[in-house]
C-alpha cells in the first residue's frame, strides 16, 4: 500500500458544499463497480469517495456485447446501465458498502422524471446520518446522489435529459424535492454549451456538479462493415477526451458558484492537478482504474508532494488557479 | 495482487508467419494460478493502445514462481508485448477469473479450437493422469498452425490427443466438431471405457464462440457436461467495468449476464445462452 | 512515390453533387497550407483536391504563440486563422494553387455576414470553368468553397455561427446568394445535434457537408498553472476525436441527403474505409499529414485495395455500408 | 524528400542523470544538411505521443552521409526515441528550416545557451577555421551539464571557448550573456583584432528566448549582427500548420509572422519583435 499522507500537517480535507470528504479522489460511477471489486488492490478506504454503478428502479440487463472498443487512447462503452435495480441494490450491495469506510456516492439514473423522483426518495431514507458537519467516511448509509441526467428521456423521444436545460433543470428540482442529501448532478458533455447546462442545474437545486460523461462516439469494424458495438454508439472515455473535460470544468467554473469534481481522462497525478487547476474542487477516476487500479493511490501522493512542495498547505489551495489573470 | 512480473522468456516458437510467442513470468501470479485462469497485461506505457490485454495462463510452476503464456500477435497491444525484453517488469493483474474444474478421477474429453488450446495446456498439466483418463481433439487452420502452437509440448505431456486440420495437411480434414462427434459415436469412451459405464466423463472445450456452441450441443445430447472457456473485449478484467458480460439462462428460466472476467472466463456449457440477442 | 492505380477499371472517380473528383482524398483546411509545402513529399496531383487554410476578408496575424499542445493521441492548436487575407490570397497565392493539378477547394472564414457575403463573391470571379460535367483537376481556379462556419460571430457575442442552427443557415444562404460554386458547408461538432445542424445548413443552401472541424479543449501546465495555449482554449484534432467524427457522419448520413466529406482524426486507409462506410462520400486528412506527409496517398492505395479485393469496381460502392440493416 | 534513415549510434553519453543522448543517422538528410537545420523525427508507432520532434542537426558528415544529433530526455518523445535501436530505420523529415548563415572570412562570436550548443557545433564543423576565426561562450547549469553535452567534442573542434555555470563548477560563475558583455568590453575584439576594424565580427545565438532577447540587445548595442536560432512547438515542421510562428517587425514597422520551422529556426536577432504579445 502506498504512503500518501507524509506530512502531518498537510490538509486533505475537501469540501464541496455540505458534503466533506477525507480527500479529493473518488472513483467514478460505472468504472468501479460495487467498490468490493479493487480492493485486493487499493482499500476503498483511503479514497475521498467511490460513486457506483448507475441505479435505475428496476434491474436491467443492460445492452449485448460487444460492449467495448479501443479507440486511440479511449474506449467506447455501450454498457447500458446494466444494474441489479433499487431493491437489489438496497439488499445485497448497499450494507457491503457500509464496510468499506469510505463515502459512497450512490449514481441515479432514469428514463423519467417519476424514475428519478422513486430513486432519490427511497435512497434518502438511507442518507447517511453525518453528512454535513463531519467528515464523510467511516460511516454507514449513502453520503450523496450523483444524478445522471444523459439517460434518454423515454416519454421525450429519447433525446437525453442532459442535452436540454429545461430537462435537466427539471430532473434536479425532482430530486431536490425528493432528498436531503447532497445532490450531485452529473453533466453530458455532449452540448453546445455547458456553462448553460451548468446554470440550469444550479436552479433547478444542485449542490455540486460533476462532469464529463462520456462523449458520444461510434467505432466501425471494416471486417465485418458494421458497428463494434452491439449497441452501435457509445460513450467516449479515457485520455483522449481530457483536454474536452478540462475546458468545460474551466468554463463550469466560471459559470456557476458550485464546487466541481472533474472528471474524463483523468488518469495520473499530474492529470488530477490539471483539473483541479482548472476549477475542481475533486477529482474522480473513471477508465484510469483498467489501466492501473493503484491510480487512485498514486495520484493522492502526486496531489499531496506537489502541493507540499509549493508550500500550500491545503489540497483547497489548488482550486481553480489556472483563473488568476496575472 | 496488483503485481510485477519478471519477463524470463519472450520469443517467436514456431513458424514465424503464425506469430505465436512463448511467454514466460516469474512472480506472485504463479503462486495461486489455476487452470482456465489469465492474466490481464499491459503492454506499454503509452495510451495507444489504452487496455490490457487478456492472456490465458497455459502453464504453472509453482516450484519456479513462474507461469507460462502462449499468445499470437492480433495487432497492436501483442505486436508492443513482443518487444519485450527478458528481465524486463510487466505489470499483470492475476490471476484472474474462476478457471476450470479439476476432475480427480474419471475421464476428461478437452476440445479446443485453433489458440484455445493453450488453457487446455495448463489443465493437462495439473490433472493426475494416473487417476484421469485424458483425451484432446485439437482442430487448426494446418499444419504449420499446429506446430507453431507447441504441438511438441502436446506430444511431451503424454496425453492421448487427435487432430485436425481445415486443409487436412495433418490429421483429420475437417473441422474438430465433426472428430468429437465420430469420438461419441464409437461404442467406447474415448478412453476406452464402455460409454455406459461413462457416468463420470466430463469435457472441456476451448476456441470460437461458433465451434462452443456446437460442442456444447453434441456433448449435452450425449449427456455429458461440458465447460466452455469464453472469450470477450475486457476493459477491468476483474469484474468492474461490466463491460464483458455473457448471457447465461438462470434455473428459473430467466436470463442474466455474468462477467466473463469474473464469474468466467470458464461457464458451464449449458448455462450458456448462446442465441441470447439482448 | 506510391503506385495507387493498379488495377486499370477501378473507378475512383467521387461525386459530390456537382462537384467532381478524381478520388475521395482530399486534405483539410489548416493542415496543408496553400498546397505547396508538401510538394517534396506528396505531389497534389495525386489527390482528389485539397483545401486551403481560412481566408478572411482582410489579413490576419492570428493568435499569439503557443498555439499548440499535445494531448493523448490529440493535437490543440489555436493558430486563431492567421491569413494573408482576401486580396493577398487572390495575387499570390491562388495562381500558384492553379499550378498544382488538383481541384482547390477554398474555406471561408468570416466574423459577419457580411464578411461571408463578401469571401463569395469575390472568390465567385475565380470559379473553375468546368466544375459541374469534367472531373475537377488540371483545372485552373476555384473548385468549391468550404464554409467555415465554426467561427465567432462578432455581432452576437462571440457564440460561433456553427453552434446555432438559425445562424449556420443564414451564413450559408448568404453564400449561396454570392455564389454559384459548389457549396461545402463546414460543420462544427461542439454541438448537441449534428443532425439539426446539417438540415440547417441544407435548407441553407449548401451542396456538401463537410464534418467535423476540431472539438473545443484546453491543457493547462502544472508548473506555471496557465493553460498552455496563449488563446487559452484551442481545437482539438487527430486520432483522439475519429469515434466522435465517424458518429457524426454517421448521424448526419442518416439526417439528410447530402453527399459527406468526412475528417477527424483520420489517419490510415483503414480510418478512411471506416468514415467512407459510415456514409461519407471523400475522405479529408488533416493533422495525419503532420504524423506522415505520405499519408494521403497511402490512404488512396489502400482504399483502392480494400475494394478491389472485395471486388467492388467503384469507390462509391463503400459509401454507407456501415447502415445496412441486415 | 520523406527519408527513413538508419540509426549508427544511439545511446547516452555523460552522466546518466544528464540524459543526453547522441543519435547518428545514416541517410538522405546528410547530402544536404546545413547548419541550422533540424530533423523532424517520428519516435514511435502510436498516437501517443501524437507529433513528431524536432531535433537540431550538430554534426554533419557527407561522405559518410551521416548526420549527429544530441537531444536531452526531456518527455515521453524523447524518451521513446532513446528505445530505439542500432540498425533500425527511422522516419525523419529533412533537413529542414533555413539555418545559419556561414561566413567565409572575418569573425564568429558564438553564444550557447544550455542544449542550444547543438547547433552551433555543426556551425564550427563547417566554418573554414582559417579565413574565420570563431569564439564561442557557452553556459549551462554546472559541470557536469556540461560535460555531458559533448564537451569533449567540444575542445576537439579547436576553437576558442570560454564557458559559464550558474554553480561556478566551471568557469566563470553567471550568466552567460555575463560573459559576452565583458568580452565586447575588452578594447580587443573576441578574437584578439582591434574592435574599431571589428567591420566583420558577427555572432550567432542559440539557447533559451530570455537569453536570446538579451544576447540581441548586447550584440545590438555593439553593432554586431546577431543571429538567433528559436524554438518553438511545432506540428508539421515544414511550414503548413502555422503552429510554431515568430513575431517579427518588418521594415515597414508592421508585425508579421514568420514560421520558425520554414523561415527559421534561424533569424536575424534584430528583427525578431522580442516583446510582442499579440
Ligand atoms: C480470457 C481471455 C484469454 C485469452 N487468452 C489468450 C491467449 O492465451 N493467447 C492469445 O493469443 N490470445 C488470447 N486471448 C485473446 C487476446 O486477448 C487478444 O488477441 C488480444 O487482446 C488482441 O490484442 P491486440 O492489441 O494484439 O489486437 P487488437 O488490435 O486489439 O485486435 C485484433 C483483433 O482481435 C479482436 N479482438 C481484440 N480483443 C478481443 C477480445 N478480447 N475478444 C475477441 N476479439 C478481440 C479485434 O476486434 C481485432 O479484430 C484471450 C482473450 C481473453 C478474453
Ligand atoms: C528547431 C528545434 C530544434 C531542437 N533541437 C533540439 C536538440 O538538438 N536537442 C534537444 O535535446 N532538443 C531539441 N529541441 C527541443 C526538443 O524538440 C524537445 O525537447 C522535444 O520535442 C521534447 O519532446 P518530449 O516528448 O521528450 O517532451 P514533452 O513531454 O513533449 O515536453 C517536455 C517539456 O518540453 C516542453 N516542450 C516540448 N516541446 C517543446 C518545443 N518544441 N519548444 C519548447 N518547449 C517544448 C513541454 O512543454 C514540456 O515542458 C529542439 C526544438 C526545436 C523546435
Ligand atoms: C464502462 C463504463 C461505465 C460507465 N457507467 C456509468 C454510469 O452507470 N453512470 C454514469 O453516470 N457514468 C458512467 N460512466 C461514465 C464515467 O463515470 C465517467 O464520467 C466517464 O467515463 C469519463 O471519465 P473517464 O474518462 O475517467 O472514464 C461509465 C463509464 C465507463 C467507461
Ligand atoms: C493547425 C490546424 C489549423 C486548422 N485551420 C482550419 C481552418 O483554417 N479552417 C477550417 O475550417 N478548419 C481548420 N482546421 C480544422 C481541420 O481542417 C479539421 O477539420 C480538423 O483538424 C479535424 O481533422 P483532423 O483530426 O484530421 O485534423 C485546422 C486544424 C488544425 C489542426
Ligand atoms: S472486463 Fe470489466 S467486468 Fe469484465
Ligand atoms: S510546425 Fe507547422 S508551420 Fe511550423
Amino acid at each position: 500500500m502506498q504512503k500518501f499522507n507524509g506530512m502531518q500537517d498537510f490538509d486533505f480535507t475537501t469540501r464541496l458544499g455540505d458534503l466533506i470528504l477525507k480527500n479529493p479522489v473518488i472513483t467514478s460511477s460505472g468504472t468501479y463497480g460495487f467498490g468490493e471489486e479493487y480492493t485486493d488492490y487499493c482499500s476503498p478506504a483511503y479514497l475521498g469517495a467511490i460513486t457506483v454503478k448507475g441505479i435505475t428502479p428496476l434491474p436491467r440487463l443492460g445492452n449485448p456485447v460487444p460492449r467495448l472498443a479501443e479507440t486511440p487512447s479511449g474506449l467506447l462503452n455501450s454498457v447500458g446501465l446494466e444494474n441489479p435495480g433499487l431493491e437489489d441494490f438496497l439488499r445485497s450491495y448497499l450494507p457491503k458498502l457500509s464496510n468499506l469506510h469510505t463515502a459512497v456516492i450512490v449514481n441515479i439514473s432514469g428514463f423519467s422524471l417519476e424514475d428519478y423522483a422513486l430513486l432519490a426518495s427511497a435512497l434518502q431514507d438511507y442518507a447517511s446520518p453525518n453528512n454535513s458537519t463531519n467528515i464523510t467516511s467511516n460511516s454507514s448509509g449513502i453520503a450523496a446522489l450523483e444524478v445522471n441526467i444523459s439517460c434518454p428521456n423515454i416519454k421525450h423521444g429519447g433525446m437525453a435529459f442532459g442535452t436540454n436545460p429545461k430537462n435537466a433543470e427539471e430532473v434536479i428540482a425532482v430530486v431536490r424535492k425528493n432528498t436531503n442529501l447532497p445532490i450531485i448532478a452529473k453533466l453530458s458533455p455532449n452540448v453546445t454549451d455547458i456553462a448553460e447546462m451548468a446554470k440550469a442545474v444550479e436552479s433547478g437545486g444542485a449542490d455540486i456538479i460533476s462532469l464529463i460523461n462520456t462523449l458520444l462516439g461510434m467505432s466501425i469494424d471494416i471486417q465485418t462493415q458494421k458497428p463494434i458495438l452491439a449497441n452501435k454508439m457509445g460513450g467516449l472515455s479515457g485520455p483522449a477526451v481530457r483536454p474536452v473535460a478540462v475546458r468545460m470544468v474551466y468554463q463550469v467554473y466560471q459559470a456557476v458558484p458550485l464546487p466541481i469534481i472533474g472528471m474524463g481522462g483523468l488518469t495520473t497525478w499530474q492529470d488530477a492537478v490539471e483539473f483541479m487547476l482548472a476549477g475542481a474542487s475533486a477529482v474522480s477516476v473513471g477508465t484510469a482504474n483498467f489501466l492501473n487500479p493503484l491510480a487512485p493511490l498514486e495520484i493522492l501522493s502526486g496531489l499531496e508532494e506537489y502541493c507540499t512542495q509549493r508550500g500550500y498547505n491545503s489540497i483547497r489551495k489548488l482550486v481553480g488557479l489556472a483563473h488568476r489573470t496575472c | 495482487m496488483y503485481l510485477q512480473e519478471r519477463v524470463v522468456e519472450n520469443r517467436l516458437i514456431g513458424y514465424p508467419d503464425q506469430g505465436i510467442y512463448k511467454l514466460v513470468l516469474y512472480g506472485q501470479v504463479a503462486k495461486s494460478a489455476k487452470p482456465g485462469q489469465f492474466v490481464h497485461i499491459q503492454v506499454s506505457d503509452t495510451y495507444d493502445p489504452l487496455l490490457r490485454r487478456p492472456l490465458s495462463i497455459a502453464g504453472i510452476d509453482q516450484d519456479r514462481e513462474e507461469v507460462t503464456i502462449y499468445y499470437r500477435v492480433a495487432g497492436k497491444g501483442t505486436d508492443l508485448l513482443t518487444r519485450i525484453s527478458v528481465n524486463e517488469q510487466v505489470s499483470a493483474l492475476g490471476p484472474l477469473g474462476t478457471g476450470f474444474t479439476i476432475p480427480h478421477t474419471g475421464e476428461l474429453l478437452l476440445i479446443a479450437g485453433g489458440i484455445g488450446v493453450f488453457p487446455l495446456y495448463s489443465l493437462i498439466q495439473v490433472l493426475s493422469t494416473a487417476k484421469v483418463s485424458v483425451k484432446l481433439l485439437w482442430g487448426g487452420e494446418n499444419q504449420e498452425f499446429l506446430e507453431s502452437a507447441d504441438f511438441n509440448y502436446l506430444k511431451y505431456l503424454g496425453v492421448d490427443y487427435e487432430v485436425s486440420t481445415l486443409d487436412g495437411s495433418l490429421g483429420y480434414q475437417g473441422l474438430v466438431t465433426d472428430l468429437l462427434e465420430k469420438e461419441l459415436k464409437t461404442s467406447k469412451t474415448p478412453t476406452g471405457k464402455e460409454i455406459k459405464s461413462a457416468r463420470l466423463l466430463r469435457a472441456a472445450a476451448c476456441g470460437p464462440r461458433g465451434m462452443l456452441k456446437a460442442v456444447t450441443a453434441i456433448c449435452l445430447k450425449n449427456d455429458i457436461p461440458v465447460e466452455v472457456s469464453l472469450e470477450e473485449r475486457m476493459a477491468c478484467g476483474i469484474g468492474a467495468c461490466l463491460g464483458c458480460v455473457c448471457t447465461v439462462r438462470g434455473k428459473d428460466g430467466n436470463l442474466k449476464r455474468k462477467r466473463v472476467c469474473k464469474e468466467g472466463p470458464v461457464f458451464d456449457g449449458e448455462e450458456v445462452a448462446w442465441d441470447a440477442e439482448v
